[in-house]
C-alpha cells in the first residue's frame, strides 16, 4: 500500500460534500407561513406607528382601499412580467401593453359594457404581447429592444386609434367618452361590524378592522378577478404540468426541448398571456368605479413599476403581490394625506429597522445588525428634527421605500436562468 | 445495486438476438461551414451496448441528436426496430422508446429533481404524488439516493447524471443513448454505472455509448463503430481490438501515453500553501481546511478527488477568485494572499480552468481577442493600457501553429472551435509569457486523444524547463501518468499522499471516496442537506 | 456576418417596411401618404430643420452612448433619464452661481454635469455591487426620485427663479455659453455637437483599443471568464456605471450651454428613453448610433411638418416603434439568410470528408 | 351590491361663521365683447399653435379653440391653421412650428401656453411684420408679441368665496395637477377668497406631482384618491385645477354624500364628457382665453392693438365664474359684491400662495 494518510489525526470529517451552493442545514419556512409572517410584521409595524404618531389614517379602511386600488394595475402588470419572464422572455414592454389595455377597455366598455371592456383590454394587451412574442421568439430579437419598441408602438397606436375612433364621440382626441363601470360590492353585515370596531379607535383591534374593512368594501368583479389571478398564477405555474413546462422554458429551454416540450408554443403562450395580464392592468385604470375612461398618458409608468414589483418579489407571485402592495400603500398614503403620513412612515421605518437589527443580533450577523441599527438611529433623528418632508419629495415616497427595502433586505434574487437568452430549436446543446 | 424493471410494454420481448434496434443509413448533417455527419451508416442490434468512438468534433453527438430528433438530418433515413421513422422533435423519439443522456447535462438548475424528471412526461403520472412515488420507486430500483425535492443546482455531477438516467427510465425508453457519461466520474462511479448498464442490457435495453476512454469502451461494449470526420470508418470487435488499433482508426496516430519522463523536480519551492482555509460566504462552513502544500519547480503535483470536495475552491483561492479566510499563499517565496487575480497572473501563474466555456473563453469573440484575456496588461498583447492588436494577432498565430489549433483563422469566434481545439488554445495561451506555475484543472477533459497527447506533451516540456504544475484531474490515468506526487482531497482536506509510480487506480479511488468501507459516511453527508420542505414555491 | 451587405441591408429593409406600415395606416385614416412623405422629406430643406435635426441628434447621440456603455457591460442603465436631468439642473444652478473666465466657465459646468451624472449613477452601481439590487429596478425608482429632487431644487425659495408662469434656474452668464456655428438661414449648429462627436470617437477608442475597454467588454460578455482573466467584475460594474452616468450628465449640455442657458421647468424629459432605443438601433456601435440618432431626430421633426399638412402626427411614434422593431427583425432575418447561404456554399465545397473547419460567427 | 354613494364627508364641524358681505359697487362690471361694432377680419390668415392636448382638451386649448370658432363667426375669418405640440418636445420643435406658420404666410399667429415663451422670443424678431399673441406669458423686448395674460387668482378668489359659503363643515380643499406657478395662482386666489369669506375656514391643498413632472395633469386615478383623502378629512367643497386629472376629482366628489366640486378654465357643468358629474359641479372658474383670442383678433383686424389690456382681469371679463346649474343662485349677490370690490381695487388678490 503506497497510500500515506496525511491527516490521520483528524477523524472523518462529518461535513457534507463541498459543492459550491451553500446547503444551509436549517429548515425552510413554508411559503404560506412566511407570507403570513410578513403580513403580521407589516400590520404590527404600521399599527404601532399609527399609535405612536397619532395618525389613524395609517390603517384606516380608506387608506387600505386606496392602496388596493393603486396596487391593482401594478400587480397585474407584475403578473404579466412574471408569466413572460418565467418562460424566459424579458418583458420591458409591459407599459406599452398596458396602454393598449386601457384603450381596449375604454373601447370595449363604451360599446358593450364593462365585461366586454375587460375582455377587450385583455385582447389588446395580448396583441401587444403577441408582437413581442413574434419578435423575440420567432425572430430572436433582443428582448429589451423589442420591449422598448412595443412601448413606443403601444403609445403611438392608441393615440392614433383615439384620433380615429374616440375623437368624433368625445370631441377630444386624447380621451374616450365616459365608459360604463363595474358595480361594486361589499360584504355587508361584516363590514358594518368592522366599521364599528374601526370607529372605536382601540390600538390593534381598530387597525386590523380598518385594514380588513378596506379590503371588503367596494369590491368590484375586476378587483376580485385580479386578486384571484395571483393564486391562479401560482397554481398554474407551479402546480400544473403546463406551468412546469412553461417554467422549464425559462430555466433551460434546450433541456425542455430534449424532453419533447414544444418550447416555442409555451413561450408564445406565456408572452401572450403576459400581454393579456398587462392589458387587464390597463383595464384596472379604466373600468373601476369612479374612473373616467381612457386618457392619453394615464398609465404614467405603472408598467415599469409593475416590472420592478416583480423583480422585488423575486419572480414569484406572492413576492410581487407584496411589492405591489408596498408601493400602492405608500402611494396611497402620500396621495391622501401627503407630508404628515409620509413623515410618520419614517417612524415605521425606524421600527422595522430596529426589529431587523434585533433579528440580526439573534442570528449573530454583526455587520447587517450594525447597518440596520445605524440606519434606524439616523432615520429616527430625521423623524425627530423635522416635522414634515419637502412636499416636492413626498410623491416619490413609494420609490424611496422600494429602494430602501431592497437595499436593506438584500434578498438573493434568483431570476430564471435562461432569461433573455435566444433559443432556436435544434441548435442548442 | 439492483436494476430497474423495464417499463416498456414489450418488456423482455427480445433477449438480444439478431433483430436490429436502430439502423441509420446515409445520414448527412451540415452546419454552416461544417459537414458534421457525412453519409453515416450505423446498425445497432437490439439488446447490445454499441459504442461510438471518434475524435472531438467527429460528429458523434450530432449523430445522436439526430437519432433523438433534436436535429433533422439533411439526408438519410432512420429505422427503429425495423420501421422507418421520421422524428420531428424529441417528443417523437421519446414516443418511439429512445432516451438520451446528453454530453452536456440537460437539466434546469432551478427546478427540483422531481420536476426535472417528470418534465415533458407529465401525462404518465402527473406532477404530484403519483409521480413522486414513481420516481422514488425508480430511484430505489437503481440504487440512486436522490431526494426528489432538492434543487438540481445543489447536486454534484454524479448525482446530476443519475437524474439524467432517471429521466430516461421514467419515460420507459428501451434504446438509451449515453453521450460521454463517464467523463466526469471516478472509477468506482464508472463501475457502478457499468453494472447498471450490464444489468439493463440483460433486461433487453439497447445502449448507444460514447466515450473517449478506450479501456472503458472495450470493457462495456458489444460492438464498436468508429467515426472520423463525420463518416463511419469501420467497426471493431471489443474482444479483440486493442487501444492502439482503435486509436489508429480514429485519428491515424499512435495512442499517446501520459507517462512522464525522468523526474526533473528541483528543490525550489514555487507555490506554498500555509494553513490555507476557506469558509463559505453565507454560513461560514469550511470549504477548505488548513491546507499545507508545496509545489516545486519542475514538479507536477496532482490532486485526486471526487468532484465537489474542494478542488474547485482550492484552485479559485490560489487564483484569487476567492479570498482565503485564513492562511497564506506564497509564490516563489512572495506572499500573494492579499493581491488580486491579475497581479497573481502577472507574477507568473497560468490557469487552465475546469470549465473552458464559462471560465476560459469569450465565446463570441475572435481567437486573438481571447488571447488577450488574462494578458491585458502585458506584452505582447498590450502596452501601457493600450491593446497591442498586432502583437496579439501575431502571438495567436504562433499558438495556433505550435499547438495545432485547427481553425480556419484567428478571426473566427472561439465558439466556432471544437472543444479540443478550444482547450489547445487555452493551454497555449496559459503557457505563454513564461509562467512559473501552471494550475491545470482537468486540462484534457472531453478532449480527443490527439489533442490530449499534444497537451500532455506541452505540459511535460514546460515542466522540463522548470515549470511547477498543480494538476487537478478526474482522469486517474492522466494523474498517474503525469504527476510526480499525488495528493488526495476529501471534503476540503488533503487526506492522503501517494506515489504515482506504485499506487493503483483502485487504491486511489478508495482514498478519494474516504477510506475503503467508509462510503456510508458520504451518503449520510449527502442526506444532510436534503431539505424536505423545499418545493418550487419558495 | 461581417459583410457590408449584412450591415447595411437590414436598416434599409426595416425603414422600407416601416414606411409601408405607415402608408397603410395613413390610407386607412384617409390621409395621403404621398403628401405626408413629401412633407417629411421637404422639411429637411426648409428653414433651420436640417440643422435642428443635427442638433437634436447630437443630444440623442450622447444619451445613446451613455446607454451603450452600460450595455457593453450587460448593464441596463434605464437611469440615464434621471442622471441627465439631475446633472442638467445642478450644472445650471452651479453654472449660474459662479463667475469664471470665458471658456473655463463652460468647461467647469460640463465637468460638474458629468460628475453629477456619475454620482447619481453611483447609487444603483453601489447598490448592485454591495447589495445585489437589480439595476433595472433601482434606476426606475431613481428616475422618479430625480424628478422630485429637481422639483425641490427649482423651488423659488431654493434655486429657482420665476419667469412668468415658468420656473427656471438662474441664467448662466455669457462666459459660460458655448457658442454655436452660425450657418446663416439654416440656423446655428450647437458648439457642443462636436463634443458629442468627440465622445463618440472616445467611446470607440476606449472600447476597441484600450485595456479598460477590453476588460469592460470581457466582463460584459462573460463575468466568469473575465474574473478568471484577472478582471475585477465588480469594479467594472462600478466603473462602467459611473462612466455611463458621466456621459449621461453631458446629454443636456448642448442645449443648456448652446441655447437655453438655464434649466426650465418645461425643459423636455425623455432623452434617456430615446437613448435606449437609439443605442439598440445602432447596435452599440458608435457609427450605428450616429445613424440612429439622426434618423430619430429626423422623425421627431417630421411631426411638425406632418401636423402642418394635416396628417396625424401620431404616425411618427408608430413609425419610430416599427422601425426599431423591424430593424432588429431585419438584422435577424438577414443574418439567418447569410448563414444559410454559407451553409450551402460550404456544403458544395466540402464534397468529401475535408477537415471540418468552422467559419461560423464573426468578429464584432 | 353597493348602492350609489360610498361614503360621506368626514368630520363633524359646523358651517362657517361668515364674514360680513361686502358692498356691491355698481356699474363696474364691463362687457368688452359686447362692443357691437361690426369688424371684418376675412382677410386674416390665422395660425394657432396649441399646447399639448390641443383642441378638445376641455381646458385652455379648447377655450382658445372656442375663441377662434367665435372669431370665424363674428369676424368672418376663414383661413385658420391649427397645429399642436407633442408631449415633451424640445425647444427647437416649438420654434420650427411657429416659424413654419410664419413662413407659410399666417398672420396673426396665436401661441397657446407659456411653454412657447422662449420659442417666441427667438422666432418673433425674425418676423417683425407678423403679429403674435401668446397665452399665459409675456416676451420681453418683442413688440410684435401681444401677451394674453389672465388673472386666474381673481376668478379663483370668487370661487373660493362660493366654496366658503357652500361648505357645511367650514372645510374646503384644492387639488392641483402639477405644482407650477400657474396652478399656484389658482390656489392662492382660492385660499384668499375662502378666507375672506370665512376667516376660520380650513383649506387643504394637494398637488399630484411637483414642478417638472407633468404626469400630474394626466392621472385621474391619483386625483381620485387625493380627493378622497381630502374628503375623508372633512373637506366638502373641492376646487380642482388639475387638467386631465380633474375628472378624477369630480368622480371622488360625486361618490361622497354632500360634497361639491368646482371646475376650472371652462364651464365644466356644460361639458359633455362630464355630464355624469353635473350634480356636484356648483360652479367653474372661467378663464376666458376665448375672450382674449377674439379681442386680439378683433384688434388685429382693426389694426389697433393699443386697446389690448396688459392682463385680462375680472374687469375685462378675462376671468369669471360660471353659474350654469343654478347652484349659486342664492349667493350670486355676494359673489357679485366681491367681484365689484376686486374690480374697484378694494380687494387685492395675491398670485402666490402664502405670500
Ligand atoms: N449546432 C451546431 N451548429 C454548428 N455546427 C455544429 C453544431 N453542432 C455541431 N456542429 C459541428 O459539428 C461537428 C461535430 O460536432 P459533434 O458535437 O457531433 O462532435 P463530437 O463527435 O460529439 O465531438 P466531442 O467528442 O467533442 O463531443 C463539430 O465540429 C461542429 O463544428
Ligand atoms: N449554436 C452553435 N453555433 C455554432 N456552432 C456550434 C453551436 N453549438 C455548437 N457548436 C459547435 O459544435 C461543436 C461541438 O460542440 P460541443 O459543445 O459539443 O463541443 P465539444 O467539441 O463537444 O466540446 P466539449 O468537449 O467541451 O464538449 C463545437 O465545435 C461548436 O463550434
Ligand atoms: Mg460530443
Ligand atoms: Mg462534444
Amino acid at each position: 500500500m503506497n497510500l500515506v494518510t496525511t491527516s490521520s489525526a483528524e477523524p472523518n470529517p462529518s461535513a457534507g460534500p463541498m459543492t459550491e451552493p451553500a446547503p444551509a442545514p436549517r429548515r425552510r419556512v413554508p411559503g404560506w407561513l412566511s407570507a403570513m409572517l410578513w403580513v403580521a410584521i407589516a400590520i404590527t409595524v404600521v399599527s404601532t406607528t399609527s399609535y405612536f404618531t397619532g395618525l389613524p389614517e395609517l390603517t384606516s379602511s380608506g387608506t387600505v382601499q386606496t392602496a388596493l386600488r393603486l396596487a391593482l394595475p401594478i400587480m397585474l402588470a407584475g403578473l404579466g412580467g412574471l408569466w413572460a419572464e418565467r418562460a424566459g422572455v424579458i418583458n420591458i414592454g409591459l407599459e406599452g401593453m398596458m396602454i393598449m389595455g386601457t384603450w381596449g377597455a375604454a373601447w370595449g366598455g363604451y360599446q358593450w359594457g364593462p365585461w366586454a371592456g375587460m375582455l377587450a383590454a385583455a385582447v389588446f394587451g395580448a396583441l401587444g404581447g403577441l408582437v413581442h412574442a413574434v419578435a423575440t421568439i420567432t425572430f430572436n430579437v433582443n428582448h429589451i429592444v423589442s420591449g422598448v419598441a412595443i412601448n413606443l408602438l403601444g403609445a403611438g397606436v392608441t393615440k392614433y386609434l383615439s384620433t380615429l375612433i374616440f375623437a368624433p364621440i368625445s370631441q377630444n382626441p386624447r380621451e374616450s367618452p365616459a365608459v360604463p363601470k363595474f358595480d361594486t360590492f361589499s360584504v355587508q353585515p361584516l363590514t358594518d361590524w368592522l366599521r364599528s370596531l374601526e370607529d372605536l379607535q382601540r390600538v390593534g383591534i381598530s387597525d386590523v378592522a380598518g385594514i380588513l374593512r378596506g379590503l371588503l368594501i367596494n369590491v368590484s368583479p375586476l378587483t376580485l378577478i385580479a386578486i384571484l389571478l395571483v393564486p391562479v398564477s401560482f397554481f398554474v405555474l407551479w402546480r400544473s404540468p403546463f406551468g412546469l413546462r412553461l417554467r422549464s422554458c425559462g430555466e433551460n429551454p434546450v433541456a425542455a426541448e430534449s424532453l419533447g416540450v414544444n418550447v416555442y408554443r409555451y413561450k408564445y403562450l406565456a408572452v401572450t398571456a403576459s400581454g393579456a395580464l398587462a392589458g387587464l392592468g390597463g383595464a384596472a385604470l379604466v373600468l373601476q368605479h369612479g374612473q373616467p375612461g381612457y386618457l392619453e398618458g394615464q398609465t404614467g409608468g405603472r408598467g415599469f413599476i409593475g416590472l420592478a414589483a416583480m423583480i422585488f418579489g423575486n419572480w414569484r407571485p406572492g413576492g410581487l403581490l407584496g411589492g405591489a402592495a408596498l408601493f400602492g400603500y405608500t402611494d396611497g398614503l402620500q396621495l391622501r394625506r401627503g407630508e404628515e403620513t409620509v413623515h410618520a412612515l419614517l417612524y415605521g421605518a425606524v421600527l422595522f429597522l430596529v426589529a431587523l437589527a434585533i433579528f440580526q443580533l439573534i442570528r449573530r450577523r454583526w455587520l447587517p445588525m450594525v447597518i440596520a441599527g445605524a440606519s434606524a438611529g439616523l432615520l429616527y433623528a430625521l423623524y425627530w428634527y423635522t416635522d414634515e418632508l419637502p412636499e416636492q419629495l413626498t410623491p416619490y415616497a413609494p420609490h424611496f421605500l422600494t429602494l430602501i427595502v431592497l437595499a436593506v433586505a438584500a434578498q438573493r434574487l434568483r431570476p430564471p436562468a435562461a432569461i433573455g437568452a435566444t433559443y432556436r430549436k435544434g441548435e442548442g446543446g | 445495486m439492483t436494476t430497474p424493471t423495464p417499463t416498456g410494454t414489450d418488456a423482455g420481448a427480445d433477449p438480444g438476438g439478431g433483430a436490429t434496434a436502430v439502423v441509420l443509413s446515409g445520414i448527412t448533417k451540415r452546419f454552416p461551414g461544417v459537414v458534421a455527419n457525412d453519409n453515416v451508416c450505423l446498425t445497432v442490434r437490439r439488446g447490445e451496448v454499441h459504442a461510438l468512438c471518434g475524435e472531438n468534433g467527429a460528429g458523434k453527438s450530432t449523430l445522436m441528436k439526430t437519432l433523438y430528433g433534436m436535429q433533422q438530418p439533411d439526408e438519410g433515413t432512420i429505422e427503429i426496430n425495423g420501421e422507418q421513422v421520421h422524428f420531428r422533435s424529441p417528443a417523437d423519439a421519446i414516443a418511439a422508446g429512445i432516451g438520451m443522456v446528453h454530453q452536456h447535462f440537460m437539466l434546469a438548475d432551478n427546478l427540483t429533481v422531481l420536476e426535472n424528471v417528470v418534465l415533458g412526461a407529465e401525462s404518465a403520472h402527473g406532477i404530484g404524488g403519483r409521480a413522486r412515488r414513481r420516481v422514488a420507486e425508480l430511484a430505489r430500483q437503481t440504487g440512486f439516493d436522490l431526494a426528489p425535492d432538492l434543487l438540481v443546482e445543489r447536486l454534484g455531477v454524479a448525482d446530476r447524471q443519475r437524474v439524467e438516467i432517471l429521466k430516461v427510465l421514467y419515460r420507459g425508453a428501451r434504446i438509451v443513448i449515453l453521450d460521454e457519461p463517464t467523463a466526469v466520474l471516478v472509477p468506482q462511479e464508472v463501475e457502478d454505472l457499468f453494472a447498471s448498464v450490464r444489468a439493463m442490457r440483460e433486461q433487453g435495453y439497447t445502449f448507444l455509448f460514447i466515450s473517449h476512454k478506450l479501456d472503458e469502451v472495450r470493457a462495456i461494449a458489444d460492438s464498436i463503430t468508429v467515426i472520423r470526420r463525420g463518416t463511419t470508418v469501420g467497426t471493431a470487435d471489443p474482444a479483440t481490438v486493442t487501444n492502439r488499433q482503435l486509436a489508429e482508426m480514429m485519428v491515424g496516430t499512435e495512442l499517446p501515453s501520459p507517462q512522464t519522463r525522468e523526474s526533473v523536480v528541483t528543490d525550489r519551492a514555487v507555490l506554498e500553501l500555509r494553513g490555507l482555509t476557506l469558509r463559505a460566504e453565507g454560513d461560514g462552513r469550511e470549504l477548505l481546511h488548513d491546507l499545507d502544500l508545496t509545489v516545486r519547480a519542475g514538479e507536477i503535483l496532482g490532486i485526486a478527488g471526487v468532484e465537489g470536495n474542494g478542488q474547485t475552491e482550492l484552485v479559485e483561492t490560489i487564483m484569487g477568485i476567492r479570498r482565503a479566510s485564513a492562511g497564506r499563499i506564497l509564490l516563489s517565496g512572495k506572499d500573494i494572499t492579499r493581491v488580486g487575480t491579475l497581479a497573481r497572473r502577472e507574477a507568473g501563474i497560468g490557469y487552465v480552468p475546469e470549465d473552458r466555456h464559462r471560465y476560459g473563453l469569450l465565446l463570441t469573440q475572435p481567437l486573438w481577442w481571447n488571447r488577450i484575456l488574462g494578458y491585458q496588461t502585458r506584452r505582447p498583447t498590450a502596452r501601457r493600457g493600450w491593446l497591442d492588436r498586432a502583437g496579439a494577432r501575431q502571438d495567436t498565430e504562433r499558438i495556433v501553429r505550435d499547438f495545432d489549433v485547427r481553425t480556419p483563422g484567428i478571426e473566427v469566434a472561439a465558439a466556432a472551435l471544437s472543444g479540443g481545439n478550444q482547450q489547445k488554445l487555452i493551454v497555449g495561451r496559459e503557457l505563454s509569457g513564461d509562467p512559473v506555475l501552471l494550475i491545470a484543472s482537468h486540462p484534457t477533459r472531453g478532449v480527443d486523444v490527439g489533442a490530449q497527447a499534444l497537451i500532455w506533451e506541452q505540459i511535460k516540456d514546460a515542466r522540463a524547463a522548470g515549470l511547477a504544475v498543480l494538476l487537478i484531474s478526474a482522469d486517474l490515468d492522466e494523474l498517474l501518468g503525469l504527476s510526480d506526487t499525488i495528493k488526495v482531497m476529501l471534503r476540503g482536506r488533503l487526506v492522503a499522499e501517494a506515489d504515482p509510480k506504485t499506487v493503483t487506480p483502485e487504491e486511489l479511488g478508495a482514498a478519494m471516496t474516504g477510506a475503503a468501507g467508509d462510503r456510508d459516511a458520504k451518503k449520510d453527508g449527502a442526506a444532510d442537506h436534503q431539505e424536505p420542505g423545499e418545493g418550487g414555491d419558495r | 456576418m461581417g459583410s457590408l451587405r449584412g450591415q447595411l441591408l437590414p436598416p434599409v429593409l426595416a425603414i422600407a417596411f416601416a414606411a409601408l406600415l405607415c402608408t397603410i395606416t395613413l390610407l386607412i385614416s384617409g390621409a395621403n401618404p404621398g403628401s405626408a412623405l413629401a412633407a417629411m422629406v421637404g422639411q429637411v430643406g426648409e428653414g433651420t430643420t436640417a440643422v435642428d435635426i443635427v442638433n437634436s441628434a447630437s443630444v440623442y447621440y450622447l444619451a445613446a452612448l451613455a446607454v451603450a456603455i452600460g450595455f457593453q457591460m450587460n448593464l441596463f442603465n434605464i437611469g440615464v433619464e434621471g442622471q441627465y436631468r439631475l446633472a442638467a439642473v445642478v450644472a445650471a444652478v452651479v453654472g449660474g452661481a459662479v463667475a469664471l473666465p470665458t471658456g473655463v466657465h463652460a468647461a467647469f459646468i460640463i465637468v460638474v454635469a458629468a460628475l453629477v451624472g456619475a454620482a447619481y449613477a453611483a447609487i444603483p452601481a453601489i447598490l448592485k455591487v454591495t447589495r445585489n439590487v437589480h439595476e433595472v429596478i433601482s434606476t426606475i425608482m431613481l428616475n422618479a426620485i430625480a424628478a422630485g429632487i429637481i422639483a425641490f431644487m427649482i423651488r423659488d425659495d431654493m434655486f429657482g427663479v420665476l419667469r412668468g408662469n415658468n420656473i427656471s434656474t438662474a441664467e448662466i452668464a455669457s462666459s459660460g455659453w458655448v457658442p454655436g456655428v452660425p450657418l446663416g438661414g439654416y440656423g446655428t449648429l450647437f458648439g457642443l455637437a462636436f463634443l458629442a462627436v468627440a465622445v463618440g470617437i472616445g467611446y470607440w477608442v476606449l472600447m476597441n483599443r484600450t485595456r479598460f475597454g477590453f476588460e469592460l467588454r470581457a466582463a460584459g460578455e462573460s463575468p466568469t471568464a473575465a474574473t478568471a482573466g484577472g478582471v475585477n467584475a465588480k469594479r467594472m460594474i462600478l466603473v462602467s456605471m459611473l462612466l455611463s452616468g458621466g456621459v449621461a450628465g453631458l446629454v443636456a449640455m448642448p442645449e443648456l450651454l448652446g441655447r437655453d442657458h438655464t434649466y426650465l421647468m418645461t425643459s423636455p424629459a425623455g432623452y434617456g428613453f430615446t437613448g435606449i432605443a437609439i443605442a439598440l438601433l445602432g447596435r452599440n456601435h458608435p457609427a450605428g448610433i450616429a445613424f440612429g440618432a439622426l434618423l430619430w431626430a429626423f422623425l421627431d421633426k417630421s411631426a411638425v411638418a406632418l401636423d402642418n399638412v394635416g396628417v396625424p402626427k401620431e404616425i411618427v411614434t408608430i413609425m419610430q416603434g416599427s422601425i426599431v422593431l423591424s430593424v432588429v427583425v431585419a438584422y435577424a432575418v438577414v443574418r439567418r439568410f447569410e448563414l444559410r447561404a454559407e451553409q450551402r456554399r460550404v456544403g458544395q465545397k466540402l464534397g468529401g470528408a475535408e477537415p471540418a473547419a468552422a467559419t461560423a460567427g464573426g468578429a464584432s | 351590491k353597493d348602492a350609489g354613494r360610498r361614503g360621506s364627508v368626514g368630520g363633524q364641524a359646523a358651517a362657517c361663521k361668515l364674514a360680513d358681505k361686502p358692498e356691491l359697487i355698481p356699474g363696474l362690471i364691463a362687457t368688452t365683447t359686447a362692443t357691437g361694432e361690426r369688424i371684418d377680419g376675412s382677410h386674416l390668415r390665422v395660425g394657432l399653435a396649441f399646447d399639448v392636448g390641443g383642441r378638445g382638451d376641455e381646458s385652455f386649448n379648447d377655450a382658445a379653440a372656442a375663441g377662434i370658432d367665435r372669431a370665424k363667426e363674428e369676424l368672418g375669418i376663414t383661413d385658420v391653421r391649427e397645429v399642436t405640440a407633442s408631449h415633451q418636445e424640445s425647444e427647437d420643435v416649438k420654434q420650427s412650428r411657429l416659424r413654419q406658420l410664419a413662413q407659410d404666410g399666417f398672420n396673426p399667429i396665436i401661441a397657446v401656453g407659456f411653454s412657447y415663451a422662449d420659442s417666441l422670443e427667438a422666432v418673433a424678431p425674425e418676423f417683425p411684420n407678423v403679429r403674435f399673441a401668446l397665452v399665459d406669458a409675456t416676451v420681453e423686448g418683442a413688440p410684435n408679441v401681444t401677451p394674453l395674460l389672465f388673472s386666474e387668482e381673481q376668478g379663483s378668489f370668487l370661487v373660493g368665496v362660493a366654496a366658503a359659503y357652500k361648505s357645511r363643515n367650514c372645510h374646503v380643499g384644492f387639488v392641483g395637477g402639477v405644482e407650477t406657478p400657474l396652478i399656484q395662482k389658482f390656489e392662492a386666489g382660492f385660499l384668499q377668497g375662502a378666507k375672506a369669506a370665512a376667516p376660520d375656514i380650513r383649506v387643504d391643498v394637494k398637488y399630484l406631482t411637483s414642478a417638472g413632472d407633468f404626469s400630474g395633469f394626466n392621472d385621474p386615478e391619483k386625483a381620485t384618491h387625493s380627493t378622497r383623502g381630502l374628503l375623508d378629512r372633512g373637506a366638502d367643497v373641492i376646487y380642482q385645477a388639475a387638467g386631465g386629472s380633474g375628472k378624477g376629482v369630480f368622480a371622488a366628489v360625486d361618490d361622497a354624500d354632500g360634497a361639491m366640486a368646482i371646475g376650472v378654465d371652462s364651464d365644466q357643468y356644460k361639458q359633455k364628457n362630464l355630464a355624469a358629474y353635473r350634480d356636484v359641479i356648483i360652479t367653474s372658474m372661467l378663464k376666458r382665453v376665448d375672450v382674449g383670442v377674439v379681442d386680439f383678433l378683433r384688434a388685429v383686424a382693426k389694426n389697433d392693438l393699443s386697446a389690448m389690456p396688459d392682463v385680462l382681469n375680472l374687469k375685462e371679463n378675462g376671468v369669471d365664474y360660471a353659474t350654469s346649474g343654478g347652484k349659486l343662485d342664492d349667493i350670486e349677490d355676494v359673489l357679485e359684491a366681491y367681484k365689484s370690490q376686486i374690480i374697484a381695487g378694494n380687494i387685492e388678490v395675491r398670485d402666490r400662495p402664502g405670500a
